[in-house]
């Protein structure tokens, strides 16, 4: 039997429309368009690294070793005469699996347990809370030491290592999402037709805070590239040879005084690809109101 | 009713800012790096004096070193690391030291003189030496360091002195080492942290915390010491050769950023830096205003094999991997090319063991031979791994996460990588890395040998039997080198010595247990003011060995202050 | 009231002149204010009756120039009070108008106090900032203010927060500081809507006290026709942003002539109206005032719409009697004949 | 005081669980500590001896209980890798860390709050949106990178500030300064783009409320209704973020005090970790985290001094 609707009350679909409009909706400025641009561009070369015609990112080619833009190479080659366009390409896909998985597993987890917080609230709210809090009073650089230490530095490891570190933060919006859209008439309206539990929570609630959990989402994939890359700096991150910008840039630190390129390319894509992925998620947050206190 | 979109709209403007803002400091930095003085210019004018001059009192001198020890006291301490062993010749003196010949000489000792099956040395020491605390130096206190500090379980020093059975004292200035065996080149040992005497009533004193408060009889004295800051020294009024040191105090800090480090003597704030990169050594070789000391020591990067561990157990696979290799380009990776000399054995070519024909046998740059014996032990139905004929071969090279070691690391996986082998590399932490070479758990890993010591003692520490020698991190033996070892242990002179020395290479270039890459070169860079880095002499006058591992004695180091800086210079254009 | 020959003889205290303001929103231009115009004299009330969404707050905060300038898109017409061009003055002339000349009370006191700064700073500020008050002399003045609004205990209520107060002494407190430098205006923005009933008439009252005491022109903005039925000299009736009749009080009442004005009246609950009298709404929906379609905006809801008004906005024409303005094209209350005036 | 007294059974159970939790997190570390003082070359009965001379052979329980209670009065035990006790080695590496916290909490703020203000009061023009920039801007720059361009420009060219090293305060406070100012600006600069985004957003939002609306009818200056009538109410968000920043300061203190060699608690925590000193680890891991635990609590009761309505509801 369908449920049928106070018209007064705007139905899910409709509020998951107007949402979606809000989105793709106009007003976002060129500048929007161009971050989107840059970062569709990563994805592409991360999605088809090796489909690219680009040289062996892994081959030595150690008479180009630490030569400059335009010359053997398009943009230069590191200390061990590797090609860089060709390691940018390709860490561009590490940069963009980690960033993937490590949003991916806090936004589950973390996002799960907090709209499950934020609905059913008491003892389980005031414990998640507790615990959340506890996690957060340990600096993220020492507990992604121990975590590495423990599960090692494969690519997958990492990812995993950097996610846990995302559970609190997200459980946090989802939570925070979760109460105010709790309160709002269509999901009071469902309770008092007696849906179950389950239906409101994937029907009514989850629509409506999974996009500002994917909006912050963006804005931690650029956090998360910026945590691989201080693993990186200290020796900590993806094992060697693949390739990963913050790697880049600490391999290419050693050689600052004779070939700045080295460090400097990776650096500007890095910071580009990060500032992209900052200025698209906060324009998309404040689309969701979603306040940076909450996080 | 009041609209928020105007915040919303045109963020072009936000974005181009912040682009502009990042570009901007980018475009800035770039310019800075590229117009800095370490940058690569060809050859500076960086030689120092070949006569360093009249040697002056006084001046403080700052020192920047690669890390630092977690504990001063010798036997609880790492003393191994080369930033700890410099501080040591500040706060120490060794018992024996190197000659410019490779002989062993008294430093602080008077004598040490061996029985006829050199299982019994008498130790003789000087009168009237005392510790900075005014303990006199004494035969009780050199039994007391040896009991306390290091024949005791659980001591750093405890495996490097197992052939050491007891100390008794003869008389006040007398002791007799009893050993369990006749070993010629004992007296190898006391160079090292067994050699450095600390006060016995300091220790006492100070309980726990003795490692914090190092009482030696060297020639600079503790004021304070802030861990990861700095190490305050001032000069021991006491010392025992007359006139020494030189300077009024030193202080070491530790600045292990190699970057950082080389930043702080160009910007004036070190007098003094130490390095062991060969990458900091081509940028400093490039540096004008300073004084560049190098010294090529035995030390070198290395990868060994486990040699119990399939597939590199079979010598086949270790000789592909070692006939792969090209050490010129594996010294490039590492500081650019010709920085330092190809390794070839244990000894560099200055070094007396040094052997040629050594040098010829080691394998090195033949593709084409390193895949012919990867054929054949993949061919082989037998091959040590277990898989199938014609399957790849898997090695996996555990390094450290340190920039050069895993560039390096890199290197050597895309070299045998080319000859066919199926590499994968693991990042350890030291803490993992030490832990698995001890208990054999690992393949291949990244290694640096410092062999500054007398063969005997690198042969039998490196290839003793795998059972009793936890330092044989290879677990490679073999009865040649036994049987040399033999030779090594008991005889005096230095033509058989030497032979069995040779003996022991070439087998060591047939079988690799290990590789090399090229020499770690020690260099010591300086403010020009500072002066007599190197030339360091025993009492008697005779010249030492120079800074191994940039390992400086400092009671023999000055400064010039700027009346006489400036009349050297005065001088020197009055020359041209 | 006072007898309408007195006030002819008084200065135009505000006048407003063909204001028209459009604001920026997501959804597009929202044309706020369209084309209004009127004047008020020294000591004179005029009611601005209208439902929520018509305009009357914007055009009520455009009168101090208090709509942030980002948010105007275009604005035409012009504001003078005591003769002087508001739109000409600079943020930093304004703010010497604001609070000696011209005051504003809000719709809300809930939020228009500042949570976090006590009754005594808010009440003071503007005594030290315009009047050049000591700080001692400001509080002096400040509880003699809170008294005169009719706050208890003045003196210990002083040093409190807002949020230990209720919403009708908050409410006085937001007029006690917008009397604080005897404005000569006083524009009160729906003061009463957030309010209980019972509070409701007190706070009016209060109002219509203080006017006439310190003879001050009040605009006052309501939605509700009854409250100003028997306080204001004139009254305004806003729809989608245009005055759609004007009048003085007791005209209006006597000859509804816009069909919105009837709807309004007829909304009002009566006390001898019959139980269970149903009471009228306004069928439809208020305007959109974004994009508004050409024609009357009221033709949509107007039961007397004619093909003509969805085509044609009706200009503002002078109705029978002196001051009675509308912009009907078919009045309700139709007069006999002009010539019979 | 009712509310000190209301949340100390919280604070003190919170506290308990950090300490369980660091000293599970450090224990099972991998890596044999025994092994690591001992070094490469000793046999396996030195190490066993070691580890029962170091207790690391009891059940991990016995050996949390048995830290726990000589932590309660003060003892964290004694390095066996240094022979320094734990609590002398974080006391006399604490200052440096604070300074450097302090500094760049305060430098980020010092910007941040005027920056704010100018670009939520013009929100939108030109100046909000170049503002807002460079706040993107520093957001997406990695605290090393920024540490070594700052070492590049102003140590290694200009030569105007020292690019390593440290000296206490009480032995010069200028020198002090001198070489505190570049590490204390990596580590702020990352702080201040937050901040200034948060105060920013918290001040349009109250920039919309009636009671500015209403000091601004009453006539009162711009600048006035910035500071006195808007921060305030703003500031509680930033309050509590520079509450919960103050992990990230440490985790950033990490690989600033650890490129600019400073004699921190950071750079001390980071060797440890690789030496697996574990006493220490845990020692510095229980400290911070004590640390954040309780200047999250004082957070709380700041509110109160902030916000009247927390004061009075209490």
């Amino acid at each position: 039997m369908p449920v049928k609707k106070h018209p007064k009350i705007e139905s899910r679909a409709q509020n998951f429309a107007r949402a979606l409009q809000q989105v793709f909706g106009r007003g976002f400025g060129p500048g929007f368009w161009l971050a989107v641009v840059w970062l569709l561009i990563v994805a592409f070369c991360a999605l088809f690294a090796d489909w690219l015609p680009v040289r062996d990112p892994l081959d030595p080619v150690i008479a180009n070793r630490l030569n400059g833009p335009f010359s053997t190479n398009v943009l230069g080659a590191d200390g061990l005469g590797r090609d860089i366009f060709a390691r940018l390409i390709h860490g561009a896909r590490v940069s963009v699996v980690i960033g993937l998985t490590a949003v991916s597993i806090g936004m589950i987890i973390g996002g799960a347990l907090g709209i499950i917080a934020g609905y059913f609230r008491g003892h389980f709210e005031r414990g998640l809370m507790a615990v959340l809090d506890i996690i957060l009073a340990f600096p993220w650089l020492v507990l992604l030491l121990a975590l590495v230490a423990f599960i090692g530095q494969s690519l997958f490891a990492i990812s995993v290592a950097i996610g846990f570190l995302w559970i609190p933060a997200y459980a946090r919006v989802a939570r925070a999402n979760t109460l105010s859209v709790v309160q709002r008439e269509y999901v009071l309206a469902a309770k008092a037709m007696g849906a179950s539990t389950t239906r409101i929570l994937i029907k009514e609630v989850l629509p409506n805070v999974i996009l500002p959990v994917i909006a912050y989402g963006l804005v931690a994939m650029g956090l998360v590239i910026i945590v691989e890359s201080a693993l990186a700096f200290l020796g900590l991150s993806v094992e060697a040879p693949q390739p990963t910008w913050g790697g880049m840039i600490s391999e290419g630190k050693r050689h600052l005084a004779t070939a700045v390129h080295v460090a400097l390319i990776p650096s500007v894509t890095m910071f580009l690809t990060v500032l992209s992925l900052n200025f698209v998620g906060d324009r998309l947050r404040s689309r969701f109101d979603v306040k940076e206190s909450n996080l | 009713m009041i609209g928020r979109q105007g915040i919303l709209t045109s963020g072009i403007d936000q974005f181009g800012a912040a682009l502009r803002t990042g570009l901007t400091c980018f475009a800035f930095s770039l310019l800075i790096v590229s117009c800095s003085p370490a940058g690569q210019g060809g050859v500076g004018d960086n030689q120092p004096p070949s006569d360093p001059g009249t040697p002056m009192h006084g001046g403080h001198l700052r020192v920047a070193l690669e890390g630092e020890t977690n504990n001063w006291l010798p036997g609880r301490g790492n003393h191994v690391a080369p930033a700890a062993l410099t501080v040591a010749m500040a706060l120490f003196d060794p018992l024996i030291r190197l000659d410019h010949e490779g002989r062993f000489q008294p430093y602080l000792a008077e004598s040490l003189v061996p029985n006829q099956t050199f299982d019994q040395w008498t130790l003789t020491l000087r009168p009237g030496v005392v510790f900075h605390d005014g303990t006199p130096l004494n035969a009780d206190a050199i039994k007391w360091n040896f009991d306390n500090l290091h024949k005791r379980q659980g001591s750093v020093t405890f495996g490097s002195i197992r052939d050491v059975e007891r100390v008794e004292v003869l008389d006040d200035l007398r002791v007799v080492y009893f050993l369990s065996k006749g070993i010629v080149p004992f007296p190898d040992m006391l160079t090292r942290a067994v050699g450095w005497p600390v006060s016995p009533t300091a220790v006492q004193r100070y309980g726990d915390e003795a490692g914090l408060y190092p009482v030696g009889t060297g020639p600079f004295e503790l004021v304070t010491w802030r861990r990861d800051d700095a190490l305050e020294l001032k000069r021991n009024e006491r010392y025992w050769r007359e006139g020494l040191p030189y300077l009024d105090g030193i202080t070491f800090r530790p600045l292990p950023d190699e970057d950082a480090r080389l930043a702080s003597l160009i910007s004036n704030d070190m007098d003094v830096i130490q390095t062991l990169r060969q990458h900091i050594v081509a940028r400093l070789r490039g540096m004008s205003g300073i004084h560049l000391y190098e010294q090529i020591g035995n030390s070198s990067g290395s990868a060994i094999f486990n040699a119990q561990r399939p597939p590199v157990d079979d010598a086949r696979v270790r000789q592909a991997l070692a006939w792969s290799l090209d050490p010129e380009v594996l010294i490039e990776v590492l500081g650019g090319r010709g920085i330092s000399p190809v390794q070839t054995q244990y000894f560099n070519e200055n070094n007396v063991w040094y052997s040629p024909r050594a040098a010829t046998a080691w394998p090195q740059r033949d593709q084409a031979k390193a895949r012919e014996l990867l054929q054949s032990y993949m061919s082989d139905p037998q091959r040590s791994d277990g898989k199938a004929t014609g399957e790849p071969v898997f090695i996996e090279l555990m390094c450290l996460p340190e920039q050069s070691l895993i560039d390096l690391a890199q290197m050597y996986q895309a070299l045998w990588g080319a000859v066919g082998f199926d590499v994968r590399l693991r990042q350890v932490e030291q803490a993992t890395q030490i832990q698995s070479a001890i208990s054999g758990d690992y393949m291949v890993t990244c290694w640096r040998s410092s062999n500054e010591q007398d063969p005997y003692i690198i042969f039998s520490n490196d290839f003793g039997p795998v059972e009793g020698q936890p330092l044989n991190y290879t677990n490679f033996t073999h009865p040649v080198i036994q049987q040399n070892l033999e030779i090594l242990q008991l005889a005096p002179d230095f033509e058989t010595r030497y032979a069995a020395v040779e003996q022991i290479l070439l087998l060591l270039a047939e079988q690799v247990p290990n590789t090399w890459t090229g020499s770690t070169p020690a260099a010591v860079a300086a403010n020009p003011r500072v002066r007599n880095i190197k030339d360091w002499t025993f009492p008697d006058g005779r010249m030492g060995d120079g800074m191994p591992v940039a390992q400086v004695s400092w009671a023999q180091v000055w400064m010039l202050d700027d009346d006489a800086l400036e009349a050297e210079r005065a001088a020197r254009e009055g020359d041209e | 009231m006072k007898p309408p020959a007195q006030k002819t003889s008084l200065t135009n205290l505000l006048e407003v002149r063909n204001l028209s303001i459009r604001l920026n929103s997501a959804a597009g231009l929202v044309h706020a204010v369209e084309d209004v115009s009127f004047t008020l004299q020294e000591g004179q009330t005029l009611g601005i009756v209208g439902e929520s969404g018509s305009g009357k707050s914007v055009m009520a905060r455009s009168l101090m120039n208090l709509l942030p300038r980002r948010a105007i898109a275009q604005r035409t017409g012009s504001v003078t009070l005591s003769g002087r061009e508001i739109s000409d003055l600079s943020e930093r002339q304004l703010q010497h108008l604001r609070g000696p000349e011209i005051a504003m009370i809000f719709q809300d006191p809930m939020t228009a106090l500042n949570p976090v700064l006590t009754i005594c700073v808010q009440v003071s500020e503007p005594l030290q900032q315009h009047l050049k008050m000591s700080k001692q002399a400001a509080r002096v003045r400040a509880i003699e203010l809170l008294d005169a609004v009719g706050i208890p205990d003045a003196v210990n209520r002083i040093d409190q927060y807002p949020h230990q107060l209720s919403g009708g002494m908050r409410q006085r407190v937001v007029i006690a500081i917008a009397l604080a430098c005897n404005p000569s205006l006083l524009i009160a923005d729906e003061p009463t809507t957030a309010l209980d009933v019972t509070v409701q008439k007190q706070i009016l009252d209060l109002l219509t006290r203080l006017q006439n005491e310190r003879r001050m022109g009040m605009v006052l903005i309501t939605h509700d026709l009854g409250v100003v039925a028997s306080r204001a000299d004139f009254i305004a009736v806003m729809y989608a942003g245009r005055l759609v009749e004007v009048a003085p009080a007791n005209t209006l009442f006597k000859s509804m002539q816009h069909p919105y004005t009837e709807a309004l009246f007829n909304s009002i609950p009566r006390i001898n109206d019959a139980s269970h009298t149903r009471l009228q709404a306004i069928p439809g929906r208020p305007p959109q005032l974004h994009n508004p379609a050409p024609g009357c905006a009221f033709a949509p809801r107007c039961p007397y719409a004619q093909q003509r008004c969805h085509r044609e906005t009706p200009p503002v024409v002078q109705a029978a009697q002196q001051g009675h303005l509308h912009a009907c094209f078919y009045p309700v209350f139709r007069p006999v004949a002009v010539g019979d005036v | 005081m009712k509310l000190l007294l209301r949340k100390l059974p919280w604070l003190v159970g919170t506290l308990l669980a950090v300490s369980f939790f660091t000293f599970m997190l450090v224990s099972l570390l991998p890596g044999d500590p025994a092994v690591l003082i001992l070094g490469a070359g000793v046999s396996p009965e030195a190490i066993a001896a070691l580890r029962l001379e170091m207790g690391l052979d009891r059940p991990l329980l016995i050996r949390y209980l048995d830290w726990l209670g000589s932590a309660l009065t003060g003892d964290l035990g004694r390095s066996p890798m240094t022979g320094q006790l734990v609590m002398d080695a974080i006391l006399a590496r604490l200052p440096v860390t604070v300074q450097l916290g302090l500094m760049a909490i305060v430098i980020a703020l010092t910007f941040a709050i005027p920056l704010a203000m100018l670009s939520a009061s013009f929100a939108g023009s030109k100046l909000d949106r170049t503002i807002s920039g460079i706040g993107f801007a520093l957001m997406s720059v990695p605290g090393f990178m920024m540490a070594i361009f700052l070492i590049l420009i102003f140590a290694v060219t200009l030569g105007w500030f020292p690019a390593t090293g440290w000296i206490p305060f009480s032995v010069s406070p200028l020198a002090n300064l001198r070489n505190a100012l570049l590490p204390a600006l990596s580590l702020a600069m990352i702080e201040l783009a937050l901040y200034m985004r948060l105060l920013r957003t918290d001040l349009i939002d109250t920039l919309q409320q009636d009671y500015i609306t209403l000091a601004r009818a009453k006539g009162m200056p711009a600048w006035r209704i910035l500071t006195r009538h808007a921060l305030r109410p703003s500031s509680f968000s930033l309050l509590t973020v520079v509450g919960l920043q103050l992990g990230g300061v440490i985790s950033g203190a990490i690989i600033v005090e650890e490129i600019f060699a400073l004699p921190g608690v950071g750079r001390l925590l980071y060797q440890s970790i690789l030496q697996r000193d574990l006493l220490m680890v845990q020692g510095i891991v229980l400290f911070i985290a004590t640390a954040y635990v309780l200047v999250n609590f004082l957070v709380d009761l700041c509110y109160s001094l902030l916000d009247p309505r927390v004061r009075y509801a209490g």
